[in-house]
């Protein structure tokens, strides 16, 4: 197990927080932006390089794993940008560069590693609690002639409204199956709406939408396989995001302190806030080893140990991040708790992270089944 | 000692419980229950209902409006109220300045201000926090400098709850500058309308706007809104905040949201999972040991190991308990609670993509209990000031 | 809801406290004594009237409730007496008392009332985890002339070597019977230890032990429900005594931290120590709360409240008692892991009372179990 | 970044194992498991293998007998021994004093004492901490007066652990009574035989004694006997408490105690409590990252929040996990850790009542194990020395 960071890794680090320090000014984060400026930077995002990391080099991409991933992400989570790599360049992507055929591959990894098109996963439904087997989803295909026709609703599809294209899993009698089906497609209806964080997010209504058998990504067992690594995957990118978040918060809480007067003293200078202080670094670094170990895991583990991994580090990362965010607020005083202020557009992007792809109870009971199934 | 409470208590439970049922108006009990904002005329509305059947101010005395109950009455009152989905009072003109001005006031200004405030025509807001002093009440820096018959005020008030919603505003001044901290500050009343005053609101994180900041400039007050002596402000605050004892653990909102909890488990289908149902379990066991712990603190000869500082204890364990059950709600939420906009805070919400979903108010909710520890004192400052009890000597 | 104390109740602690500051000094606290001092304590104790209280006045006692107990069992509790109050006074005659018939009132609790006699409950059994239902129980009776015979074996009998006789617990034909056991009755071995708290336990084994019809208490229904009403006197008097020795501890830990000196200062001007302080005391404080509510409980309450009340206070004084202890030891460092220091005597006479009559998350359980039957 | 070790740290791995299975005694091995007392024949027996097999000082130099280790492979070495059931390096001489003596003694005190120490003939104690100090060592009281080619010393040392298994004494003792704290301090060696010293065992409250008190009363020590020179002794014990870094964390031993955990839940039929399962569950997580953190440590271009403060953070999260996980073990013995007996505590107990029920044990084990938030620098003391990195500047 080694946890050096090689040159190449820490230059690509640094060339994201040049862009975010440039692109998202401090007092900005957080608030919502307008989809030309989301459009234009995912534009330039792509001009770094960074919308066709997971892409091969075949497509146009670098064909990076997620360690060298690593690194980009903590620092998006950092300036918590709301474009939307996650959805687009890590989970998209992979499913895509994992399954397609050439031709498809063509079709969609090209103009996604160009920074041309931003494809959504649609995977969650209303009224499911992280459920993702395919045989109880609502979302069904039905035969038409030599394809198919798609009906049901997705919900939580992150950056959706922007999206030109979603990936999209539905079940065919009982069967999972993984499709590609653009966003203007015919019977598509698009409910756009905001997160938590004021990031862009939709429900995506299919009312027998035509979907051409070249749609098809994957089926059965093989697309279960996929999901679940998609989600190691995204859950993996998660933590470093969080990591990022949770670097800033602990920084703007550290030079809050050394500031802050009360009584007569700095802040800093009241042993109580010091040793809780002391224990929100230590949450930090141990939510840092496990996004690493995370990141690793996806690029090397087999799948039963690589998901009992993730899942560890969902949880560490999960509970840090509500330590963190606490007692953030907590010694900012009420200040923490204006729109104003930083902090609480950091604690609202963590509370999004904890929940997407499966909150801490949900990583928990990962962490059991896998361990269960690995021994 | 005794288990049950006494059969008059008990019919006096009753009749409050009947009090709800019958005149709580179910739009605001809804809000109330789904954590949704609250508009002025929603308080305003409960609170007229209880002042005409006289129960607006429990904790006057009764030669001024105060129904006169025991302190169980009282705890009672504030339990059925709570548990009915009824808005809490938070109207300091009944919560703070009352009972001060009872205490401390002239004649001339008991006639003036109580009734009006019984009968929630004149809200008060209050102006003792400063920026840059947090829970350092002592250091503040706004000034009244007296003028023939004004003081002329200046200076800047923050965390002022509800001040959009107020007329008026009771004060902390400096009127000696040279004094040591917590000496030589006065209590004044203004009319927020005076020239010189101006409220802004403070955008929260959850989108609330509770909060608001006053700037007074050059703000001419006639010397007779002084409450009792000059220099003496610091007595009559102290009065103020240690005045609300019963209620201050919050009982009464820590039950209606632990029900809340049960019946959004319910409705998720989540009542089996023995994970989430034993974390219930604690926290219920947790709000059983603190309702009593409240109510010993009314009972004769008990022992304590701080005493004194049963209130700062109360504050301390009730604001965390009520912390950990709105994690709990924001848990049950699940994914749901990822999308939110403004208008899920509201009964009618028009955002169409969260609908009626109440699980979108969770993650609000939960961020804006983290003020519990924060206001009224931090939870710092209270165990500061309990850890000198035990200590001294 | 009223928790008033009455002046009787507060005389009868008095007493109480008089009795062990002469017979408890401070340094010989939780040290073990000789079972002829044990027994010379036993009479002193009856002369106070404190071995009738549960007894009725026809029976030479003063039938007093838990509640007038309470006051006495904290001051046990902070002395750390070893007496066998517990086990004879609340535990044995409480069953005697609702259970026995005239003469079998007349034969055991007159005198208990008179301090004469020790009467221990044998209950639990080897590897049974905190099962008290008659159907499993591994004693059991067989049937012989007009009497029994009583096989098997009961551990964890508190007060057991001193005791001269036994409330059993055992099952006929899978049907719960109490009955009452002679501490010389042939067949009987007793095999004695000590607790870790240095008191006094034993291990019976019951070889074909006669038994006479006249002996049995009750049996069935009856016993079960007279069995788990014992249970939770018995777990309300383990509430009032550990507050009673939490707030010993907190007590000499205040002193302590009051008078030690680190880096020039008392111990107590650290801000750190002084919020864990406060958090200690309010765990004894909702201790000490729910302690009277488990004794009013007993008192009035009906069978599914009482226990659900008795549960939720052992929990709390279990969790209590858990933070205080390691609080208690952590504060006084080294020093409070020492013998020769009190603080170890108090931590285990805590960690003994958690586990009689079931742990925190046997509490926790039946507190979930009552609340269920409640509803 | 790689996941898996190198072939070469497998291969490592794999010869510590066999090697651990091949020579640990088996009754060593149940003591260890068990938690029960060692002799000072079993630590003996153990270290003699490893000394025989050149690995009894992994942080030890090469030319003074280390075996050239990796910090990997002293890191799979402390696992792999611990996780195998091996008893733990207690020898201050081998994890202590060595490193000082090889960094500051002199060449006659280095082939003096060290070879003695690799081949466990030679037993020191450490004599640090005072009575009234605790934490606070700057502020000891034991002087050393020159006199001649002998200091003379006297004081009184406490909480040295494992002093009765010991045959000499290293020792901080005031050599300039006028310095300031820290200052003025030297590091002397002494025979535990020397006339004027005396060691008292101390009976801890679960009935160990591997801790005691030394009484000083005008021991001569030869000058010879200084390390480094006069008035720098707290350099060098500075050095010393910052040099064993790896193991800090205890993770070995977090495994090995895991492992009995689910052993001995199995054995109990617990292991479908779904509520102690998700304890092992999160302890197991919580272990993962500390792992993590500690191999994080040793790789190259890390970012830390606190440079410099990693060796304390790890003693902090490492001893509250180990101190979780015997709490956890302590609730698995349930109602079976009531009776206890120091006999219990040997791996051929006599107590009639207890028998080899091995959970007696387990209540003397947690309380044993709260030692490790104040030994080694107390926890309270690792968060003020973390702070104080954090917030200067």
């Amino acid at each position: 197990m080694d946890f050096s960071i090689s040159d190449e890794q820490q230059q690509l680090r640094d060339a994201v927080r040049r862009f975010c320090d440039g692109e998202y000014p401090l007092e900005r984060r957080g608030q919502r932006v307008t989809a030309d400026r989301r459009s234009k930077r995912w534009g330039m995002m792509a001009e770094l390089g960074l919308t066709g990391l997971t892409v091969s080099e075949a497509c146009g991409g670098s064909a990076q794993g997620m360690v060298e991933q690593m690194g980009v992400l903590e620092e998006l989570g950092r300036a918590l940008s709301p474009e939307p790599y996650l959805s687009t360049a890590v989970i998209s992507a992979s499913l895509i560069q994992a399954l397609g055929t050439a031709k498809q591959q063509d079709q969609w990894l090209a103009p996604i590693a160009m920074g041309q098109l931003r494809v959504a996963l649609a995977l969650d439904e209303p009224q499911a609690r992280y459920a993702y087997q395919g045989a109880g989803m609502a979302c069904h295909l039905t035969r038409e002639g030599e394809g198919y026709r798609l009906s049901g609703e997705k919900s939580l599809v992150l950056d959706g409204p922007d999206a030109d294209a979603f990936v999209v899993a539905a079940q065919h009698e009982g069967i999972l199956q993984l499709l590609v089906v653009p966003a203007n497609a015919a019977g598509l209806t698009r409910i756009a709406g905001t997160t938590l964080d004021a990031r862009e997010i939709a429900t995506l209504r299919f009312d027998e939408v035509a979907i051409s058998a070249d749609s098809l990504l994957a089926e059965g067992e093989a697309a279960e396989r996929a999901l679940q690594a998609v989600r190691d995957r995204a859950s993996a990118a998660l933590c470093a995001e969080s990591v990022g978040a949770m670097t800033e918060l602990v920084e703007q809480t550290r030079e809050f302190l050394k500031v802050r007067q009360q009584f007569g003293k700095p802040l800093g200078r009241f042993q109580a806030l010091q040793h809780r202080l002391v224990d929100m670094v230590i949450a930090l670094e141990q939510s840092r080893s496990m996004s690493a170990v995370a990141a690793m895991a996806v690029d090397e583990a087999e799948s039963a140990r690589r998901t009992r991994l993730v899942a560890a580090a969902r949880v560490t990362v999960g509970k840090a991040a509500r330590l963190i965010a606490k007692e953030a607020i907590q010694m900012h005083g009420a200040m923490g708790m204006t729109d104003e202020c930083q902090i609480g557009h950091y604690v609202k992007r963590l509370m999004v992270a904890e929940r997407l792809f499966g909150d801490i109870s949900y990583q928990l009971e990962t962490f059991e089944k896998s361990t269960a199934a690995a021994a | 000692m005794r288990l049950e409470f006494t059969p008059e208590e008990e019919a006096f439970r009753q009749e409050v419980r009947a009090f709800v049922e019958a005149e709580l108006d179910p739009a605001i009990k809804a809000k109330v229950e789904r954590g949704l904002r609250l508009e002025k005329a929603d308080y305003v509305a409960w609170y007229t209902k209880l002042y005409e059947k006289g129960w607006i101010t429990p904790g006057w005395p009764e030669d001024h409006g105060g129904p006169g109950w025991t302190p169980i009455q009282k705890y009672l009152f504030d339990e059925e109220t709570l548990l009915g989905g009824a808005p809490r009072i938070i109207a300091s003109g009944i919560n703070m300045l009352g009972p001060v001005l009872i205490a401390f006031g002239t004649p001339e200004q008991k006639e003036k201000y109580l009734p009006a405030i019984r009968r929630s025509e004149s809200w008060w807001a209050q102006g003792f926090s400063e920026p840059g002093a947090g829970s350092d009440l002592a250091s503040m820096r706004t000034t009244a400098v007296r003028e023939g018959n004004h003081y002329i005020v200046n200076g800047h008030k923050i965390w002022t709850s509800y001040a959009h919603f107020c007329d008026k505003l009771f004060c902390l001044v400096k009127t000696d500058k040279d004094a040591k901290p917590q000496e030589g500050i006065s209590f004044l009343l203004m009319d927020l309308g005076t020239p010189g005053i101006e409220v802004r609101p403070i955008k929260l994180y959850e989108g609330g706007n509770d909060l608001n900041e006053v700037f007074l400039d050059n703000v001419r007050v006639p010397v007779e809104n002084l409450v009792g002596e000059e220099n003496k402000g610091w007595t009559y605050a102290k009065y103020l905040l240690g005045h609300e004892r019963t209620g201050i653990a919050g009982i009464g909102a820590s039950k209606q949201q632990l029900l809340r909890v049960k019946r959004l488990l319910a409705e998720q289908g989540l009542a089996a999972d023995l994970h989430i149902q034993r974390r219930v379990t604690e926290l219920e066991i947790e709000l059983l040991a603190l309702e009593a712990t409240g109510l010993r603190i009314l009972g004769e000869n008990q022992i304590f190991s701080a005493p004194g500082a049963e209130a700062s204890m109360l504050k301390v364990r009730g604001t965390e308990l009520r912390q950990a059950i709105f994690e709990l709600l924001y848990e049950v939420a699940g994914p749901a609670a990822i999308p939110f906009s403004e208008e899920a805070m509201f009964l009618e919400g028009e955002d169409p993509l969260i609908g009626d979903d109440e699980r979108a108010s969770l993650a609000a909710n939960y961020l804006d209990s983290r003020k519990l520890s924060i206001y009224g004192g931090t939870n710092e400052v209270q165990r500061n000031v309990t850890a000198q009890m035990l200590l001294r000597g």
